[in-house]
């Protein structure tokens, strides 16, 4: 029941914020929102830990005929990724309050929006259920960017919806291939897809359908490009948005379809993908290295660190697996943060470009603070929680090659440096006539980022229990692999 | 044997005339061949005991629409050489085209072995008799239709020919 | 009890970065000046606790705190291991971590960023005590990389400087190229023993034979770590360039505790080293080569603290040649004499520098000796100590090194006798300029001249006198000691000394030999510094004299960092640009916006078929009725 | 066995493939739009010829009922189509369909 309402809720949100005139009831009936839906994630949450998660299914007929039914529900990996949605999504919301964006009504109902999106991918227990909020995610995602985004929004977000879409086009065509491979009658319920019987041929379609589908969206080099433009463009919650929790989707549907439907083909090509996501890894850090644009920096070393994700569920071992999970909640979180103490950089000195920053240490020593913590999370310092998901990510590597691991391992290298060099040239240094009259972030503003240095923290110190919730059903998608 | 007479005369005689058709420098040269083709073709139903169908074709055809065609030459003093012909080249791809298309034809009913299931001289479906009981029977609704298509037809045709722009 | 004074030990520092980190800008200095050595003094009462107890102590020598990872197999808990060896790294750290943060009240008094830097200093005695009470090696690699993350923030304390913040960043990134080293070695451990934890892993690599690819997989892993940590060839251009810290943070960081981490970590994994003699001649070669190396550039180098950090340098790879030649315990020792006189000399050279009004250039010293009575007693006695002279602390230790490496090759023995000829020249140079003859700096500075106040002093006499006496913990037998070290740290080195074969003792009589040439070779440089830079004062060039080759070579430091800029950072920032321009956006890019592209082509191509001309498109029907045709005849 | 089954229906066939050929030919060829409706004519009369043979040899009335519809659809179209040529050559005084390229691109 929690599930539905996880679901409806911000639906229902959504809708009324359209009615509200004023930007600050809006602001406020949003925020509460949403900060609602979080509370109900969390009683999900408990519920889940106290008892079997069947309590959390929710199924109700839609075309019988077709196999097709409303079935949502939650593993351990469902709920840890609702639960970085429904966390994430208020403190977007929350950080945004800093801008004041025309038509406030619309901009905060299709956040809203994309939250029930987003909320009803990773519930989805039907093919079809998740290839529709699969597709619903890019509608509010397209208007955010298109609508209140930066210079050239529109070309670059037509690519990105363009991009993005016709990968989804591949994946719709792979369930509907495996809905006619399912033992009869036909039936778009994860349970019955992934009993479906494959050939070594079919299966290596359907990988290849699956895997474009996610790789575009995750996204994997060499199908990257929308994504550093799209990041740059888009208003900052939008970017948050798009990295925080939308890139999840393509791992997580990797985990939830292809594990379970194509492994012998993704162990068959696992090899040629891993190598494409080490390569993407160092590429996307390499070039991160020399981009001025402070939003595009963090977009190359997000695509440096889905990589190293990616590769970490194609090894397919229950460590890498775990860390994949674990990985996408701290990934989530950092960039989340990240993006936000940019966005409050650009909102006070009208720029994002690194080489015209500088010495905003000395004049906002809390937000040099945050965005310290926020980098040390992001370039895998032990004790936070990027440290977790990369320990066991290329502990998991390590285990199926030494060599991918090696290479992989340089991102802890690459992430030192560029992030170092972000830090260095916009926080250290002397002021200049950009950051000189530079104020510090507000109690407000610092409010959105206690949640994440909290959860940084939190999972660094003791992951034990994000792992243990997601643990039995890592195992259970990895004994498809074994069968 | 005398049929196969006539029907051999039939059919030169309506390809000969479709061929002037073609190859008429004026309009009006075009029409006349025309009809004389339709008249042959209303033989060949004759031959095929389709006599119904050999009225109204006399009808339609050599009646109605020749009549058409005729008056549109005429009235619009159409009745002179095609003002520029078509390159060679066109003609001759033209010729290429449906000589090809001819032979794919021929080539495929050659491949068909038909057998004649009924002897179509003493067939009686084709008398008036029997084709009006079918169609005012199984076919009274389309049959109806196809005269809300003439007046539509109608309508069209006088509202295009009117002088005033539309 | 005993588990909560041990966890006790990291936790206070703890505390004192959160209480200073938190409120770092209202709590005023007085508080800060006691919180901040307070808390590091509490840590050292504990540890003299559990060193006088240890015994109860080291019964149960794994203290679990709480489990931190767990996936399947995979079980890390955050557990401390309290042996003699980690005892003793424990005095070192929070000892000395002691007397250096009462020194830095007086040093950083008039910083602005005094309670940051006492926060951050915190901070870091937290890692290292994490680094040093680790009992698996995750929580080893938290501190590991946590000492890494303090010395940047410690480094790049003046932040507004973009050349410190350089140096700061360097010395992060040289240590992250060695902690990914430390990383895959910590994989290969998983994979190879099924545990990380120090106790399962060395007691299975008991079993194992010696000279085993994956033991020599892991301990070379291992090793890279070491090497980036502890500033060796090739990773050691870092440390030079982290003076640009506060000196209190030198001291602590960059010569007492830190760099000796990667020392400390070879000792604790003896086992798995013992069994690897190929990484032995590896680590051996390695030290003996930055031990020469670096002594060389502190030759000509005239800044007070770069010449120090040279002889960090060296001395740590002092350290590494006994690790290679199996003389742990040496290693160990000299890590513990060599934490004291090299942090007394920091301090000194802090104090020089404090007097001088932030003059590091020795060539603008002189003559201090008569300025700052207590500074250059206790700079003597540093100076002394790490040139080898007995009976204080650094002779014993160097001593016993040198030893060791004769058993081992005669050869390598040799060279590191060099190395210590030079280390006592360079030294007494240093000695001789900073504090000898008369002054060469400006009236300015000359006037401003004075001795250090006594918080400050009081920590320099500390040290003097651990310098002097501190080699009394180790001294051999021939001396008619105890080596109460040796016998302390036996039980950490047992399982490796029973698999490795004893070395053939050297007899008494060469002892003495070995230690006569050592010494009179230093009594002659010291002498030779003293005729040269005090007598004939010719020591003193300006930068831009023209000099010949070798000494081009030495006072350019080997042009290592203009290599390494020229080889790799150059290199990677082309590399990063091509990729961007050409790749990213002329390949990939295109190909991307190519495929949509290729659909408006189409569409725009296909377009002039649309010709209007109507006889064409019955062409074209017709062309279509008769391939349908067509294709029916071949169907 | 009547003297009329000695015309085997492959003469049809053959026939009307003949008469629908230069149909299509004239069609390609002409410029002149009356004339290559009077080619259409050609063609759909050849379909109905084949058609009412076809339904005379299988005595099936259907194909002639077909034939008839076709004439009803064939007339409205031969109204409507010169109506259009009537209306092209007022406005272009020519009755050439290569003037009729406005609609391209």
């Amino acid at each position: 029941m929690l599930t539905i309402i996880l679901i409806l809720l911000p639906l229902a949100l959504s809708l009324i914020t359209l009615t509200l005139k004023s930007e600050k009831a809006v602001r406020q009936y949003v925020l509460s929102g949403s900060v609602i839906e979080f509370g109900v994630a969390v009683a999900a949450f408990i519920q889940y830990k106290t008892s079997c998660h069947c309590n959390l299914l929710f199924t109700a007929d839609w075309l019988s005929t077709l196999g097709v039914s409303l079935k949502f529900g939650m593993d351990g990996i469902s709920l840890l990724m609702v639960m970085l949605t429904t966390f994430l999504v208020p403190v977007i919301i929350l950080s945004s309050f800093s801008h004041s964006y025309s038509k406030p009504a619309v901009f905060y109902s299709l956040i809203l929006l994309m939250e029930m999106a987003l909320v009803g991918v990773f519930t989805a227990f039907d093919g079809l259920m998740f290839y529709i909020f699969w597709e619903l995610t890019l509608i509010p995602a397209y208007f955010i960017c298109a609508v209140w985004g930066g210079n050239d929004r529109i070309r670059i977000t037509f690519k990105f919806f363009i991009y993005t879409f016709v990968g989804s086009l591949f994946m719709l065509v792979a369930l509907i291939c495996l809905y006619f491979k399912t033992p009869l009658p036909h039936s778009f319920d994860y349970h019955w897809l992934y009993s479906a019987v494959l050939t070594p041929a079919e299966q290596a379609w359907i990988f290849a359908a699956f895997f474009l589908a996610f790789a575009i969206k995750i996204p994997i080099f060499p199908f990257h490009t929308w994504q550093p433009d799209t990041y740059t463009t888009s208003p900052a919650p939008g970017s948050m948005l798009l990295a925080g929790i939308m890139l999840k989707m393509g791992i997580y549907g990797m985990i939830r379809w292809m594990v379970p439907v194509c492994h012998n083909a993704m162990q068959l090509y696992a090899p040629f993908i891993i190598t494409l996501a080490v390569i993407g890894i160092v590429y996307a850090s390499v070039i991160a290295i020399r981009q001025s644009d402070m939003k595009r920096l963090v977009a190359y070393s997000s695509i440096a660190h889905v990589g190293l994700i990616a590769a970490g569920v194609f090894v397919l071992n229950p460590y890498a697996m775990q860390g994949a999970v674990i990985q996408m909640v701290s990934h989530g979180i950092n960039i989340v943060g990240l993006f936000i103490a940019i966005d409050m950089i650009e909102k006070r000195t009208g720029s994002r470009v690194i080489s015209e920053l500088g010495g905003i240490a000395t004049k906002a020593p809390r937000l040099a603070v945050v965005f310290m913590i926020m980098m040390l999370g992001s370039i895998a310092l032990p004790l936070t929680n990027g440290f977790i998901g990369e320990f066991l990510l290329l502990l998991g590597i390590f285990e199926y090659s030494k060599v991918f691991a090696a290479i992989a391992g340089l991102t802890i290298i690459f992430s030192a440096v560029y992030m170092l060099w972000m830090y260095q040239r916009t926080m250290l240094g002397k002021t200049n006539g950009i950051t000189e009259e530079m104020t510090d972030i507000t109690w407000t503003e610092t409010v959105a980022f206690i949640p994440l240095v909290i959860m940084i923290f939190w999972i660094g110190l003791s992951p034990r229990l994000f792992l243990d919730v997601a643990l039995p059903d890592v195992m259970t998608v990895l004994d498809y692999v074994r069968l | 044997m005398f049929t196969q007479y006539i029907f051999h005369f039939l059919s030169i005689m309506a390809l000969f005339s479709a061929v002037m058709v073609l190859a008429s420098k004026k309009p009006i040269h075009s029409v006349l061949f025309l009809t004389l083709a339709f008249f042959a073709i209303a033989g060949h139903y004759v031959l095929l005991n389709a006599q119904f169908l050999a009225v109204v074709h006399v009808i339609v055809y050599a009646g109605a629409i020749m009549v058409l065609f005729l008056f549109t030459v005429m009235l619009l003093n159409l009745n002179k050489d095609e003002r520029s012909p078509k390159p060679m080249w066109v003609n001759f791809i033209a010729f290429v085209a449906g000589g090809m298309l001819m032979l794919t034809l021929i080539g495929i009913f050659r491949g068909y072995d038909i057998k004649a299931a009924h002897d179509p001289m003493i067939s009686q479906i084709g008398l008036v008799k029997n084709l009006g009981k079918i169609l005012y029977h199984d076919y009274l609704i389309p049959f109806e239709l196809s005269s809300v298509l003439f007046l539509t037809a109608m309508v069209g045709a006088v509202l295009l020919g009117k002088k005033e722009q539309i | 009890m005993m588990d909560y004074i041990v966890f006790l030990i990291p936790v206070f520092p703890l505390l004192g970065f959160l209480i200073l980190g938190l409120g770092y800008r209202s709590i005023p200095k007085k508080l800060t000046s006691i919180v901040g050595p307070g808390t590091i003094l509490l840590s050292f009462i504990l540890t003299l606790i559990v060193f006088f107890n240890f015994h109860q102590f080291t019964n149960s020598p794994t203290h679990h705190l709480f489990p931190w990872i767990s996936v399947g197999p995979l079980n890390i808990p955050f557990a401390f291991l309290i042996d003699p060896l980690s005892i003793l790294m424990l005095l070192v750290v929070t000892g000395v971590g002691f007397v250096i943060h009462v020194y830095s009240v007086g040093y950083m008094k008039e910083d602005p960023g005094f309670n940051r830097f006492f926060a951050y200093m915190n901070l870091f005695v937290f890692s290292m005590l994490l680094l040093v009470m680790g009992a698996n090696y995750p929580i080893m690699f938290i501190g590991w990389e946590g000492v890494g993350l303090c010395s940047y923030l410690l480094i790049g304390f003046w932040f507004k400087n973009q050349e410190y913040n350089n140096a700061a960043k360097k010395a992060f990134i040289m240590n992250r190229i060695g902690d990914l080293g430390f990383l895959l070695g910590m994989f290969l451990i998983f994979t190879t023993f099924g545990s990380m934890s120090f106790d399962q892993v060395f007691a299975q690599a008991k079993s194992m034979p010696v000279g085993s690819p994956v033991v020599v997989a892991i301990t070379l892993l291992l090793f890279v770590g070491a090497v980036g940590k502890s500033a060796q060839i090739p990773l050691y251009t870092w440390l030079p360039d982290a003076m640009a810290g506060p000196t209190p943070v030198s001291a602590l960081i960059h010569a007492a505790t830190m760099v000796t981490a990667g020392v400390y970590m070879i000792a604790r994994s003896n086992i798995l080293y013992v069994l690897a003699p190929a990484t032995m001649t590896v680590i051996g070669i390695t030290g003996l080569a930055t031990a020469i190396f670096a002594a060389s550039i502190a030759i000509f180098q005239n800044d007070i603290k770069k010449i120090l950090a040279y002889s960090t340098i060296s001395q740590l790879g002092y350290m590494f040649v006994g690790l290679g030649a199996g003389a742990f315990t040496g290693a160990m020792f000299h890590l513990t004499t060599h934490a004291f006189f090299k942090a007394l000399l920091f301090l000194g050279a802090g104090s020089v520098i404090h007097a001088m009004g932030g003059e590091q250039d020795i060539r603008n010293m002189g003559g201090l000796r008569s300025k700052l009575p207590k500074t250059y007693w206790t700079f003597l006695v540093g100076t002394i100590a790490i040139a080898g002279i007995p009976p204080l602390s650094g002779f014993f230790s160097k001593d016993e090194i040198l030893l060791h490496l004769y058993e081992h090759s005669v050869v390598m023995w040799a060279i590191a006798v060099m190395g210590a000829l030079m280390t006592a020249f360079y030294m007494f140079r240093l000695l001789y300029l900073a504090f000898f003859k008369n002054f060469r700096g400006t009236d300015e500075q000359l006037h401003h001249l004075h001795e250090s106040p006594s918080v400050m002093t009081t920590p320099l006499m500390i040290l003097a006198l651990l310098a002097a006496v501190g080699g009394l913990i180790n001294i051999p037998e021939l001396f008619a000691g105890g080596s109460w070290l040796s016998s302390f740290l036996a039980p950490v080195f047992a399982d490796g000394a029973a698999i490795s074969l004893p070395p053939v003792p050297v007899s008494h009589s060469t002892e003495w030999m070995l230690i006569a040439v050592t010494l009179a070779g230093c009594i002659a440089m010291i002498y030779f510094a003293f005729h040269r830079f005090v007598k004939q004062d010719n020591g003193l060039q300006p930068d831009g004299t023209q000099r010949s080759g070798v000494v081009r070579l030495l006072s350019g430091k080997y042009f290592i960092d203009e290599l390494y800029d020229l080889l790799i950072s150059k290199p990677l920032l082309w590399l990063s640009r091509f990729l961007h321009e050409i790749v990213e956006l002329r390949f990939i890019d295109r190909l991307v916006n190519g495929a949509g592209n290729i659909v408006v082509w189409t569409g725009n191509t296909l377009r002039y078929i649309q010709t209007g001309n109507v006889g064409f498109y019955m062409f074209i029907m017709i062309l279509g009725i008769i391939l349908i045709l067509f294709f029916n005849i071949l169907i | 066995m009547n003297t009329l089954s000695s015309i085997p229906i492959h003469y049809y066939l053959i026939f009307c493939s003949l008469l629908f050929s230069i149909g299509v030919i004239g069609v390609l060829i002409k410029r002149n739009a009356l004339v290559i409706l009077m080619s259409i004519e050609l063609m759909i009369n050849s379909i109905n010829l084949l058609l009412a043979a076809f339904s005379a040899y299988n005595n099936d009335p259907s194909g002639q009922i077909f034939v008839f519809f076709i004439m009803v659809v064939a007339a409205a179209e031969v109204a409507i189509g010169l109506a259009i040529v009537v209306l092209i050559y007022r406005t272009t005084h020519s009755i050439d369909i290569n003037v009729l390229n406005k609609l391209k691109w």
